[in-house]
């Protein structure tokens, strides 16, 4: 294993933490300094539309977002299983190849199943 | 030069702590600071190139007041943001709402380190590179979620709603893409992704460029770069975002280096998708013809150029198409991009099993 | 298919038709087909009579077949003279019991005689299964029927008699299971029970299994002090249910003694015979006492019932041949005397529906010849001699005095106690002037009653005049009986 | 101090007994529970990678694999059937499970 | 490496799995109320599955596929075959409760029972850990999203979410096991694990450890206390075709499993999981008895009943290895195989029972709302009552020589301690014959609370007859499947 490799990984995560972090300290440092930060109770308050919000922002959403999610999560699966066949395909041969054709078929006739019951129709 | 740098950071302190783990820390430090300060300027000025060339599609001039020809118009930009007032919602989730920014820019940035910028210029040569690439950037839909529920309001909630299902769905695309890339080179390693492309008949008479992944894998090539146009919730994609229906979306109480944050985020981002379409298809660093002229330009200029040629279309695109509906890019996602990856998984795999198999 | 297989798949198949077929709306042709499958059921026990060869002990009219061949179990069939009579016996009430039911059940005519006849040819079964497996089947097979027939048809407090009737006998059958495995694993995986009677077993083993088996056939005998469920389910089951339970479900237990617990574990067996002796003599003398302050007729039969069970069982548990024929004989003359006693009630609950003997008294003013009959039978509950039930209670209470005097005399007293309650009882309920309205519209018994009882009593009569063909045909196997207690299986 | 076997087993260990604790002692809110479990399959994994690269056999990575894939489908599941329960329910709380008892 | 006489092994597997497959799209056709098309492939696939199973199983042949990833022999080819026609069973009882709660706006009924069966086959058949994990949450997975099925009705969708929460958990108490002992062994593969330890190079407590686990985790899936806590509720909750889907053939699998890794695997280490089984069995026999005779919902004392009952395949298992001498094992676990099997059929029996009185609006749940079922319907109280007096075996219902099969190997053993679970277990089932005779009484002694009649569709009636037939037949002539559990196992352990 090559971990000396993710070293830099593991710090250029945390330098992106860094830049996410620092300009915000900055820029609330900045405007202090400017005096622009002049918080008051009606201008950090919640509106729609110039009213006061009429009933809680976390409100009911339509399950079809909830059904995309589970879908992509199916996807993602796959697809994390088609990335070492793809690594190895040249090495597996057509005994590989068709294991993964059948894979695929049935994750062809889940989607051709969920396609039809409309799970991936909006409007 | 680089190791003579390197071994007088070594010598600095003459301590067994700074040569086992102060200085390597230090330097691979430097090194992602000479990779990130680029990026932010390529960044900042991204933006102004967004607005000159839309400026030209549309026969004007764009930013031209601050400084020759605007250019210091994002520096401007930077400064005005920088002093904003950075509002805090009273009904927000005070921590996560700060997180967001955070999450938002971390991916953006952190997946740059296995970015190579030449045959061995790559901050790290992991044998899991584009694994690292489809991981970190799938964290991007967390700063979106968490912008938009700790916002705690219902444009911030419905524009996270937009954008993550939109991202995922769009993200199984683009892995189906990557899996095919992955098919034919046979590696994970994104140094060997370019390689890959420098071998084959094209190659050897010459024609390098014919030789890319572009062009047998042309309808990957495409979804790539179109899901790269919704990962990034760019025209005709942006409903997310959609000023005239949900203001910003996720984004609509940040604002001042909050809000810019996602900006950056967000230019990052087609950087980082352009950069990886050139690695993937259009062969990296590597010259489109093996001539000793070009092959004595360097590579990370052909990287450069190729990649800015790529996140121009990004613009072009966003100059000329109308926005989609949402169920329009759902459907394009889903019904449209979803079969025809997985149909040309299918003929790619099949391809490799006959004898006219190109990636041997 | 040989005659017992007949005997016992006879009335299950009717029974089992009746239940299939059955319905109120034609409850007529119900009631004609259950006699009529009684009878068939009876006429086909006869010809043992003819064919069985007395002076043997072997079995006879056997039939063995492979039945689960995993266990070795067979389907093994035998009579000998300890088991023929019942078989007979067990016919014979099936169609005393169906006449008895003929008006009195109106409602799911076909659940009732079904069940009866399925019970008679489980009961059969009982008797005539040489294979513990086959024995178990059939004996804890008996308590579905007898389950519902005490559950549906029974009387207010119906479900916590049937319950307790369940529960009671089933414990006991449970702990049998596990003594049967046990053999069975012992025996080297045999389930038949001729082997089980040659297999020497050591002392405790032998004291743990007599156990189990007094378990599971002292309740259902029952023995004081496991008898405390009979009263309570003879007072709740329906007519004919009582009787077939008095007539013969308590023998099973009983025979099972003969069967399991003797041969089994002799040496057991005459280490705790005076256990056994000590609860029959309470049963007896106790039973008969608390016989004596019932109210309720029923009950009070039913008491009577444990008492002459105890006859039975203290004969046994003497080892002579005066006793346990004695108890053999009065088995079967309790089998038609207690069911008898049973049925009269019936008459009578029919008519008052009460069965307390405050609601009576000079029956005999308005049923003259039902009062005939009634006297018949307590005269023969009392052991009266020319009654079937002097004949066993006699040799019985001779062969325990041969035994030991005292022993005998404290058992001769039973007779004191049972004529006391038979007979005044009899004074109560028959004798008298007329007591209320209710006797006083009674009508005598019609045909089909007279029928029914005449039967019994001509039966009660012929065994309490001429007792001889029943010794007979016991002799033999009394005496092979005998000789295998006597014998020590210690290894 | 270098990692060894017990090291990571006793990592797993820990995982699992708080996935446990986390599915026992909560009574809120049941999406912890799901996370619980989620955090036990984890456990599992650790243990079985860590076996794997100690043994040096690859099955107990490939094992990993599959566990990966069920425990999403698991967790899809998980959310779909809490989703029904808060549409009929009105709330997530466990210690509102209580309509079947006894 | 590859071989096409694998796939000939797998066969059953592979066309429940195409035809699973093809009734999901089929059904996106289908417009009927009842999908009679969806139901009739589904249970002409499952009888084509049963038959070559049964095909499979009558051969004998014990053959390996896949580099010993899945294993074909007698018991796992009988299982199959019995948990076909189970779900075939339970198909034809379900449909109709479905169809009136809008159960079947979809195929999806059909196509997850399949997937589940699917589930089970492999669990059956795997011969490596991985398979047998695969399989399981296959089949549990399908199970928590039928559960959910009734999507309005909050009762269902609590119990779906106590299933789930308590058989991921035991997903998981069974994985940790397994890493143990992969850990320990250096091996999934099942054979293989039985080498290393019969070798014994391993530490002990190291398998102990990982044997803890996997009992436990075992016994979730059983239902024997402690770990039963999900079985009331659960069966109770869902709807009750569901309730039997559930009950009936994973019940057939999850034995399968306790014999391929208890057994098969560790078999060395008998005398550790006997002892915890022990206890097991008598927590079960206790929980499961003393709490079903307080329940007043029908389908929660059968749940309860269940429990107690599993008490009973436990025991049977416990008692296969008597002081390092497996002379008892063919009798003691084709026993416990004879003994679920015809669990299963009665369940069925029972179940159906429930399913048939329930009507639209109107579940049947309780003891009481069959009171006076005599008067109503004479034939289906019989059969219920067949069942009822089997599940408490009485003779001449199959379920004594369940009984009487599983007492016989404790007592075989001559072990004292043996015996004295046996008289427990008796007791106790004495204790459940209670319960039992209640539902028994109500429907024979108390009258009718409604004058309703009780209709079948033919199907129904003709299945629920056959089935309560059967209970009684194979009391009669228990012999043939006993010989068939105990040839099927003798011929896998043989190998």
């Amino acid at each position: 294993m090559q971990l000396d490799q993710y070293l830099p990984v593991l710090l250029f995560i945390l330098v992106g933490i860094a830049v996410g972090v620092l300009p915000q300290v900055l820029g609330y440092v900045f405007a202090g300094a400017a005096g622009f930060n002049k918080p008051d109770a009606a201008k950090n308050s919640p509106y729609e539309c110039g009213f006061e919000a009429f009933e809680d922002a976390r409100m009911k959403f339509d399950v079809r977002y909830y059904l995309v999610a589970i879908l992509f999560i199916l996807f993602d699966l796959e697809i994390a299983f088609l990335f070492p066949w793809a690594v190895a395909l040249k090495e597996i041969g057509a005994v590989g190849f068709w294991s993964m054709m059948v894979f695929l078929a049935i994750l062809v006739v889940g989607f051709v199943y969920e396609w039809k019951k409309g799970a991936l129709d909006w409007e | 030069m680089i190791d003579s740098i390197y071994g007088f950071g070594n010598g600095l302190i003459g301590a067994p702590w700074w040569t086992a783990a102060g200085w390597p820390v230090v330097w691979t430090l430097i090194k992602i600071v000479l990779v990130v300060a680029p990026l932010m300027g390529a960044v900042a000025y991204l933006t102004l190139w967004e607005r000159k060339a839309i400026g030209f599609t549309q026969i004007r001039i764009g930013p031209n007041r601050v400084g020759p020809l605007g250019l210091l118009q994002p520096i401007a930009d930077a400064f005005k943001l920088l002093t904003k007032e950075i509002i805090l919602p009273t009904v927000a989730n005070k921590g996560l709402f700060l997180l967001g920014p955070i999450m938002t820019i971390m991916p953006a940035l952190a997946a740059w380190v296995v970015i190579p910028f030449g045959p061995d210029i790559a901050l790290a040569n992991i044998n899991a590179g584009l694994l690292f690439i489809m991981a970190i950037t799938s964290l991007e839909v967390y700063g979106v979620i968490i912008a938009g529920w700790a916002s705690n309001s219902k444009y911030a909630f419905l524009g996270a709603l937009r954008a993550s299902a939109q991202m995922v769905s769009y993200e199984i695309a683009m892995g189906f893409a990557l899996v095919v890339v992955l098919m034919v080179t046979g590696s994970l390693n994104m140094t060997d992704v370019v390689m890959s492309q420098a071998k084959g008949y094209f190659a050897g008479i010459g024609l390098t460029f014919l030789s890319w992944n572009w062009l047998p894998l042309l309808p990957i090539f495409v979804v790539y770069f179109v899901s790269g146009l919704a990962e990034t919730n760019r025209h005709p994609f942006d409903v997310v975002e959609g000023e005239s229906e949900i203001v910003a979306g996720h984004m609509i109480e940040y604002s001042g280096m909050s809000f810019a944050m996602f900006f950056l985020a967000e230019y990052a981002n087609m950087w980082l998708v352009s950069i990886l379409a050139v690695i993937m298809f259009l062969g990296g660093w590597l010259p489109p013809i093996d001539a000793p002229l070009l092959a004595w330009i360097p590579g990370w200029i052909w990287l450069g150029v190729k990649t800015f040629m790529v996140v121009t279309m990004f613009l072009w695109v966003r100059s000329t198409f109308p926005r989609y509906r949402y169920d329009q890019i759902m459907r394009l996602g889903w019904k449209i991009f979803i079969p025809v990856t997985l149909v040309w998984l299918i003929v790619v795999g099949a391809w490799m099993q006959t004898p006219y198999n190109i990636w041997k | 298919m040989g005659v017992l297989s007949l005997a016992i798949w006879t009335p299950i198949l009717f029974g089992i038709v009746l239940l299939a077929l059955g319905r109120d709306e034609h409850a007529r042709a119900v009631r004609w087909l259950a006699l009529i499958g009684a009878i068939v059921s009876f006429l086909v026990t006869l010809p043992l009579y003819g064919a069985f060869k007395n002076g043997t002990a072997e079995m006879q009219f056997v039939e063995k077949a492979p039945w689960i061949d995993r266990f070795n179990v067979s389907y093994h069939l035998g009579l000998d003279g300890i088991s023929f009579w019942f078989v007979l016996l067990t016919a014979f009430i099936t169609v005393v019991v169906v006449i008895s039911a003929w008006e009195v059940i109106t409602e799911r005519v076909n659940q009732y005689m079904g069940a009866f006849l399925i019970l008679s040819g489980l009961m059969i079964g009982v008797f005539c299964a040489l294979d513990a497996m086959l024995f178990y089947v059939f004996f804890e097979a008996t308590l579905i029927p007898m389950y519902l027939i005490i559950g549906i048809w029974g009387g207010p407090r119906k479900i916590y008699a049937a319950f307790k009737f369940f529960l009671y006998t089933l414990l006991g059958s449970l702990l049998m299971l596990i003594a049967l495995i046990y053999l069975y694993s012992k025996s080297g995986g045999s389930f038949d029970i001729a082997t089980w009677h040659k297999l020497p077993l050591a002392g405790t083993v032998q004291t743990l299994l007599f156990f189990a088996f007094f378990a599971a056939f002292a309740v259902k005998v029952p023995m004081w002090p496991v008898h405390t469920w009979l009263p309570d389910v003879h007072v709740e089951a329906p007519t004919g249910g009582s009787a077939v339970l008095a007539a013969i479900m308590l023998k099973l237990g009983a025979y099972g003694f003969l069967r399991f617990s003797m041969p089994i574990a002799p040496d057991a067996a005459r280490e705790w015979a005076w256990f056994i002796i000590a609860l029959s003599i309470i049963a007896v003398i106790y039973v008969g006492l608390v016989a004596m302050v019932q109210k309720d007729m029923k009950k009070l039969v039913a008491y009577s019932s444990v008492a002459h069970m105890g006859f039975v069982t203290l004969g046994f548990f003497i080892f002579s041949d005066l006793g346990v024929s004695g108890g053999l004989v009065q088995m079967i003359a309790h089998g038609f005397v207690s069911g008898a006693m049973f049925l009269c009630i019936g008459v009578l609950y029919d008519r008052v529906h009460s069965r307390e003997i405050a609601d009576y008294g000079g029956v005999v003013n308005t049923m003259p010849n039902f009062a005939a009959f009634a006297l018949l039978f307590t005269m023969a509950n009392c052991g009266l001699p020319a009654t079937a039930g002097f004949v066993g209670e006699w040799m019985v209470i001779l062969g325990t005095v041969k035994a030991n005097f005292w022993l005998g005399l404290l058992a001769s007293t039973a007779l004191v106690w049972g004529a006391a309650y038979s007979l005044w009882m009899y004074k109560r309920v028959y004798l008298g002037p007329v007591a209320n309205d209710h006797v006083r519209e009674l009508t005598d018994i019609n045909a089909r009653e007279f029928l029914m009882l005449g039967l019994l009593a001509a039966a009660v009569l012929v065994m309490g005049v001429y007792p001889k063909p029943f010794t007979d045909v016991m002799d033999a196997s009394v005496a092979n009986f005998l000789k295998q207690v006597a014998a020590s299986k210690l290894n | 101090m270098s990692l060894t076997l017990g090291h990571f087993l006793s990592l797993g260990a820990i995982l699992f007994a708080l996935s446990v604790v986390g599915i026992f002692l909560n009574r809120r809110n049941l999406i912890v529970l799901l996370m619980a479990i989620e955090l036990m399959l984890l456990a599992v994994n650790m243990n079985f990678v860590a076996f794997s690269y100690y043994l040096g056999d690859m099955h107990g990575q490939v094992f990993v694999f599959f566990i990966l894939t069920v425990a999403a489908a698991e967790s899809a599941i998980g959310l779909a059937i809490l989703v029904l329960l808060f549409r009929n329910k009105s709330n997530i709380n466990v210690e509102e499970l209580n309509t079947l008892k006894g | 490496m590859f071989d096409t006489t694998s796939l000939f092994v797998v066969s059953p597997e592979i066309f429940l799995m195409v035809m699973a497959c093809v009734i999901a799209l089929v059904d996106l056709g289908v417009r009927s109320r009842l999908r009679t098309l969806s139901y009739g492939l589904t249970l002409g696939t499952l009888a084509v599955v049963a038959y070559l199973s049964a095909e499979f199983a009558i051969n004998g042949q014990t053959a390996y596929a896949f580099g010993h990833m899945v294993v074909s022999d007698p018991m796992g080819n009988w299982l199959k075959c019995f948990a076909s026609l189970a779900m075939m069973v339970t198909l034809v009882y379900g449909r109709p409760y479905a169809a009136d709660r809008d159960m079947l706006r979809g195929g999806e009924m059909f196509t997850l029972a399949m997937f589940a069966l699917l589930g089970m086959f492999v669990m059956i058949s795997g011969s490596n850990f991985l398979m047998i994990y695969l399989g399981l949450e296959l089949m549990t997975l399908c199970s928590y999203a039928l559960v959910a099925l009734r999507r309005d009705n909050a009762t269902s969708t609590e119990a779906a979410m106590k299933y789930f929460v308590l058989g991921a958990m035991a997903s998981g108490f069974l994985l940790y096991g397994i890493s143990m002992l992969y850990g320990a062994t250096g091996s999934l593969d099942i054979n293989e694990v039985f080498r290393v330890i019969g070798s014994g190079r391993v530490r002990h407590q190291v398998l102990v450890f990982g044997l803890v686990f996997i009992v436990a985790g075992l016994a979730f899936k059983l239902g024997a206390a402690p770990f039963h806590m999900w079985i009331p509720d659960v069966y109770q909750g869902a709807p009750t075709s569901i309730t039997l889907m559930i009950g009936s053939a994973p019940e057939l699998a999850a034995f399968g499993i306790a014999i391929r890794l208890l057994v098969e695997g560790m078999i060395p280490l008998a005398l550790d999981w006997q002892q915890m089984l022990m206890l097991l069995a008598v927590a079960s026999l206790l929980v499961g008895n003393l709490a079903a005779i307080a329940q007043s919902n029908l389908k929660r004392m059968l749940a309860y009943s269940t429990i107690a009952q599993m008490g009973f395949v436990v025991l049977g298992l416990t008692a296969g290895v008597v002081n390092g001498n497996t002379g008892n094992a063919q009798f003691a676990y084709s026993a416990s195989m004879f003994y679920i099997i015809t669990y299963v059929l009665t369940t069925l029996g029972a179940f159906g029972i429930v399913l048939l009185l329930a009507r639209e609006g109107f579940e049947s749940e309780e003891i009481a709302d069959l009171a006076g079922l005599n008067q109503r319907s004479p034939l289906y109280a019989g059969i219920m009552a067949i069942c009822m007096f089997s599940l408490a075996g009485i003779p001449p219902l199959v379920g004594f020589y369940a009984k009487l099969a599983v007492l016989q190997a404790l007592v075989a053993s001559g072990e004292p301690l043996y015996i004295g679970l046996a008289i427990f277990a008796v007791l106790a089932s004495l204790i459940g014959a209670f319960y039992y005779l209640r539902v028994v009484k109500v429907m024979y002694f108390d009258s009718p609370i409604t004058a309703t009649t009780v209709s079948a569709p033919a199907d129904v009636r003709t299945v629920l007859s056959i089935n309560g037939a059967l209970v009684l037949i194979l009391g009669l002539v228990p012999g043939g499947l006993m010989t068939l559990c105990a040839d099927a196992i003798v011929k896998t352990l043989a190998t």
